[in-house]
């Protein structure tokens, strides 16, 4: 048994090595790109092996899903460029990158047997059932670490927001009438797939409390549904000059900044929740933040930039 | 070698082999493509550290949450702006 | 603590606001409101300022969890220092962009509000992870504030958030290191009990790498002066004034805090001899640029020498008079830089040209742009009476008191004189009146004169000298 | 059971090797779905294995983007050219 | 009865493995797109489904059975789709390059 589970990781890490390696190296980039969500794929069951339910399942949704169609948008405009492959002093580039390699791993070999004090996880899992949720690690993001999450929020709206500056002085966008029509098989294979994707989504959020998932990963998979019907022509264009686009991208940081300025206006402190109150603030920060990833994500993987420009 | 061991090691020769192809490569997306893996490297790393206890440690698997939606939201607006320079430079 | 966190959360509801409001009220009232917002939040800063002054240092644990599992908020002098200073730039960059002819567009406003809640966040965070998603978000929002010129600005942008990105990668994996080492992520707490072992060596190292990196600190600073040059003159402004000042705050409190002192002690002369070469090479690269903005872009590389200077030789001789200096230099440098761009902006605009030679006779056909840059100019030299004056004095006090300490003295002269010579080359250039270049006939006086206040704001620091270091010596460490 | 797991992985090299030489963009698509089924049946496996029932929800989360990434991709890949368009309105 | 059940189980486990390995075996040696589509969309389907009845068997419970039997249904139904979409994209790609080349 010990030895078939040392083929298992030995199997899994050199997978993961290997794609990793040809993703960057490989002579061409839909082989690049098809390697880098073959390599979410494995990533997402080494969270599993590593015993982490929530890392995986947002990998499962980001890693293996919404960031090769990101690279594959962007690649399908970039002009198809061949690697040269150099040949001088490779030995002595291998030498070096080793030898930090081993540098740095005699050093962080260290650390895998010290647990670390474990104070911290001692605290969360004492603190938890005070924190408004069961599961450990939603307690930690929207309750002990909830600055964390209300600024890791904005740096999402500030991507799109980027990508909103962009749009607006790109002289030459993409031509909507370019795009070849879906194919009706699309069509119907996307009418079927996107309720299946929302109920995931819904239970994904509502699990988020007890079970690993939660905002982020509702979001992703929302987003992913947001997107297949974007792509299928299904969805009406969705605009940034409609203010209820706009508020639906803005309705998790701005609730949870607000839940924040209250909690410290009228109550103990910033995010300071009220102890009665706990689980439907979170209840609710989380299902806002889920609509705003849904929508934010679907803008910058599948939106046009005439969508997004005024 | 547990498991740990291993997955360490294998999240510092991710970061490496991103920061490798980053400091080398000259196509901008391959150095997207890098940075991600780099991200990868970090993460992994830090869920490794976070299997070493009988419970896995739930701040590790937040601070990896965060940093997912950190590394897809800069990566998404990188690749735009790939896209949007692309453009531009085609069309002179 | 309160004063503290309405000056944070002020400038991130207005730019929320703002976005929400869409784009045609943003463009009636984005600039007033974000004028109102920095005002206010400064005022929010100096109560918080004149709060740290009874009490010395205040904090939060957000969420009333207990130390460790809550993220920490500190409040000191310094930082509350720094919350003023933030929305004072702020302020002042507004002013110009709202009455500018060639100001800004409507998008600007929501993203300046943003930055400036980012910054106040970083200013007042304690805890190591929670600076990471401050460092993301402070290069997600410069980079958005830096597409808005246009397609130039996106090949430097592109460069700078990859670039930041694999920095802040690797202060995560510092971070990560040093959580697995002793379990902990707030400052406060990991400064009790960091040893002098080779894994804190590997972290700091890393964390230190990815810092240096997003501050544009010499040798990690190749991507700054395309970043900040091809910027709109506002943002250039931000850019150069607060954003790089984010990453030397984390990592002045890495090195002050959570080092073990003797490792500090070792690794303080490799600072500042890192920032004697960045004052020699940034001002080098300054002096031979042809262009104005890359000019002052460099010049923002030469003087984080400075900086990085007071800042390895607090950590040498941990003499509190460092820390004065280096605070007092930030400050200096942050409202001379934004003058300096503002006017080179307005310059540009007057003579119709970006590169140097266009200055000729600038005295005569934008007199009072280019006063400005001259007076914003002596005090990036250190000229008295000005704010870099200062900020010189009180970091050469100690270095000429003893004979060992004079090459490092001798370092900082250098840089005075690179500097000089940079600053000079622009200015004699303005007073050629025999080339004069054909020029804008219309200049637009009010935005050379709001060029011109943080200029005047700098020398009046000197002024101000005895609160300023009051404040700093007091509650600062 | 974690014979089977190994096993199981063993089995997407070949798929590694197709990916990497191609010859099409549609053979590499496969590879990725193929990687994606044998990643969802190692899923159940390990859930089974582990007693761990999260592992299910990846597999189905996982079974539900691999979908929409295929369907999504194709649709990506398809060359935008105006011609392209009507000879599509011809045929359907 | 147990013993009986432990050897359907193993049989029908190590039946789904052999057909995953055939599955790989096709993409690995099947002449031309459009035949290792066939190889993997079938070979693996069913090696999944046996893997499912397999595991099912061992557990029964079920929630987690019926789960496991979601998942094949939806890979099923994916597969057929996604062979259908990747097969027209490849139609689509040779006329394109047969055009290309009459032109020629």
């Amino acid at each position: 048994m010990e030895i078939a589970e040392a083929v298992l990781d030995t199997a899994l890490i050199g997978l993961l090595l290997t794609m990793a390696w040809a993703t960057l190296h490989t002579q061409r980039m839909s082989a690049a790109i098809a390697l880098f969500a073959g390599f979410g794929m494995v990533l997402a069951l080494i969270w599993a092996r590593l015993r982490a339910p929530d890392l995986a399942l947002a990998e499962a949704a980001i890693g293996a899903g919404l960031t090769s169609a990101l690279l594959l948008r962007a690649a399908s405009i970039t002009r198809e460029e061949t690697i040269r492959i150099p040949t001088s002093r490779l030995w002595l580039r291998w030498l070096f990158v080793t030898a930090v390699f081993a540098w740095l791993a005699v050093h962080v070999l260290a650390l895998s047997t010290l647990d670390g004090g474990h104070s911290l996880p001692e605290l969360v899992t004492g603190q938890t059932p005070n924190s408004g949720v069961r599961h450990p690690v939603t307690a930690v993001l929207l309750n002990f670490r909830a600055w964390d999450t209300l600024l890791e929020l904005l740096v999402l709206l500030l991507a799109l927001l980027g990508f909103r500056q962009i749009a607006r002085h790109n002289r030459h966008p993409y031509d909507a009438d370019h795009h070849p029509a879906p194919w009706p098989l699309l069509k119907a294979w996307s009418r079927s797939l996107a309720p299946l994707l929302v109920v995931t989504g819904g239970y994904l959020l509502w699990r988020g409390s007890d079970d690993p998932g939660g905002a982020f990963q509702a979001g992703a998979v929302l987003a992913a549904a947001l997107v297949l019907l974007r792509l299928s022509g299904q969805l009406p264009v969705f605009r940034w000059s409609r203010w209820t686009v706009r508020l639906a991208a803005l309705t998790g940081p701005a609730l949870f900044l607000s839940v924040a300025i209250g909690s410290a206006v009228m109550g103990e402190g910033w995010l300071n929740y009220p102890d009665n109150a706990s689980t439907l603030l979170i209840v609710l920060i989380e299902s806002a933040a889920t609509v705003s990833i849904a929508v934010t994500l679907a803008f910058l993987v599948a939106g046009e930039e005439e969508d997004i420009a005024e | 070698m547990t498991i740990v061991t291993a997955y360490l090691l294998a999240g510092l020769a991710l970061f490496l082999i991103g920061l490798h192809g980053l400091l080398t490569l000259q196509s901008m997306l391959r150095r997207i493509m890098a940075v991600n893996l780099m991200g990868s490297g970090v993460f992994l790393v830090l869920t490794a550290l976070a299997a070493r206890l009988p419970e896995t440690d739930p701040v590790l698997h937040a601070l990896v949450v965060t940093g997912l939606v950190v590394s897809i939201s800069a990566t998404a607006l990188a690749l735009r702006l790939h896209g949007a320079l692309e453009r531009h430079r085609e069309d002179g | 603590m309160n004063p503290a966190l309405s000056s944070m959360a002020l400038p991130l509801l207005a730019g929320l606001l703002l976005l929400l409001a869409g784009p045609g009220l943003m463009r009636r009232w984005g600039g007033t409101l974000t004028l109102i917002v920095s005002v206010a939040s400064g005022l929010a800063a100096w109560m918080a300022l004149q709060s740290t002054l009874d009490s010395s240092r205040q904090e939060a644990l957000l969420g009333g969890w207990e130390e460790g599992l809550a993220i920490r908020l500190e409040l000191t002098a310094l930082s509350a220092l720094l919350l003023l200073f933030t929305a004072l730039i702020h302020g002042l960059v507004a002013l110009y962009a709202q009455f500018s002819r060639h100001g800004v567009s409507h998008a600007y406003w929501p993203l300046s509000c943003l930055l400036h809640g980012t910054l106040a966040a970083l200013w007042l965070s304690g805890d190591l992870f929670n600076l990471y998603v401050t460092l993301e978000l402070l290069g997600l929002v410069s980079v958005a504030l830096l597409t808005q010129s246009g397609p130039r600005a996106w090949r430097p942008a592109l460069n700078y958030l990859v670039l930041s990105l694999a920095a802040s990668l690797c202060y995560l994996l510092g971070v990560a290191i040093l959580y697995g080492q002793y379990g902990l992520l707030d400052i406060e707490l990991l400064s009790g009990v960091t040893e002098n072992d080779a894994v804190t060596r590997l972290a700091l190292v890393l964390m230190t790498g990815g810092l240096m990196l997003k501050a544009a600190m010499w040798p990690l600073h190749g991507w700054l002066p395309a970043a900040h040059a091809s910027a709109p003159t506002a943002v250039s402004a931000l850019l150069s004034a607060l954003v790089v000042k984010g990453p030397l705050f984390i990592l002045w409190r890495l090195w002050s805090e959570v080092a073990p002192a003797d490792l500090a002690i070792q690794a303080g002369p490799l600072f500042a001899a890192a920032g004697i070469a960045a004052l020699i090479g940034g001002g080098y690269a300054s002096l031979r640029s042809p262009y104005i903005k890359t000019l002052v872009a460099y010049s923002t590389v030469a003087q984080m020498g400075y900086a990085m200077m007071a800042l390895g030789l607090l950590l040498f001789w941990q003499h509190p008079q460092m820390h004065v200096a280096l605070w007092l230099f930030v400050i200096a440098h942050g409202l001379a830089k934004a003058s300096l761009f503002m006017a080179a902006g307005e310059i540009q605009h007057t003579v119709g040209t970006t590169r140097i030679s266009g200055l000729r006779g600038a005295t005569q056909t934008a007199p009072i742009a280019m006063f400005a840059f001259a007076v914003a100019g002596g005090s990036l030299i250190g000229l008295p009476p000005s704010g870099g004056f200062l900020s010189k004095w009180v970091l050469l006090g100690p270095l000429l008191n003893d004979p060992w300490n004079w090459p490092w003295a001798a370092g900082v002269f250098l840089g005075t004189l690179v500097s000089a010579a940079y600053v000079f080359r622009a200015v004699i250039m303005a007073f050629d009146r025999v080339h004069i270049k054909r020029v804008n006939l219309n200049p637009d006086h009010t935005a050379q004169w709001l060029a011109m206040l943080p200029a005047l704001l700098v020398w009046a620091m000197a002024l101000s000298g005895n609160w300023l270091v009051q404040w700093l010596a007091g509650g600062g460490i | 059971m974690a014979l089977l797991a190994a096993a199981l992985i063993l089995t997407t090299l070949p798929a590694l090797w197709r990916l990497l030489h191609g010859p099409t963009t549609a053979d590499r698509l496969l590879c990725v779905q193929m990687l994606g089924t044998a990643s969802i049946a190692l899923l159940l496996l390990m859930a089974e294995w582990q007693q761990q029932d999260h592992w299910r929800d990846v597999a189905l989360v996982l079974a539900l983007l691999g979908a929409v990434i295929s369907a999504a991709l194709v649709q990506l890949l398809r060359p935008a050219r105006r011609d392209n368009v009507r000879r599509q309105e011809k045929s359907s | 009865m147990t013993v009986a059940l432990e050897g359907l189980r193993i049989v029908l486990l190590a039946g789904g493995l052999f057909f995953f390995v055939t599955g790989s075996l096709g993409l690995l040696r099947f002449p031309d797109t459009y035949t290792r589509l066939h190889a993997v969309t079938k070979a693996d389907n069913v090696g999944l489904g046996l893997l499912v009845a397999g595991l099912s068997l061992h557990s029964l419970e079920w929630q987690s059975t019926a789960l496991m039997l979601l998942i094949w249904l939806f890979v099923m139904a994916s597969g057929a789709t996604s062979a259908q979409l990747l097969a027209r994209y490849q139609r689509e790609q040779d006329r394109q390059e047969s055009a290309s080349n009459g032109n020629r």
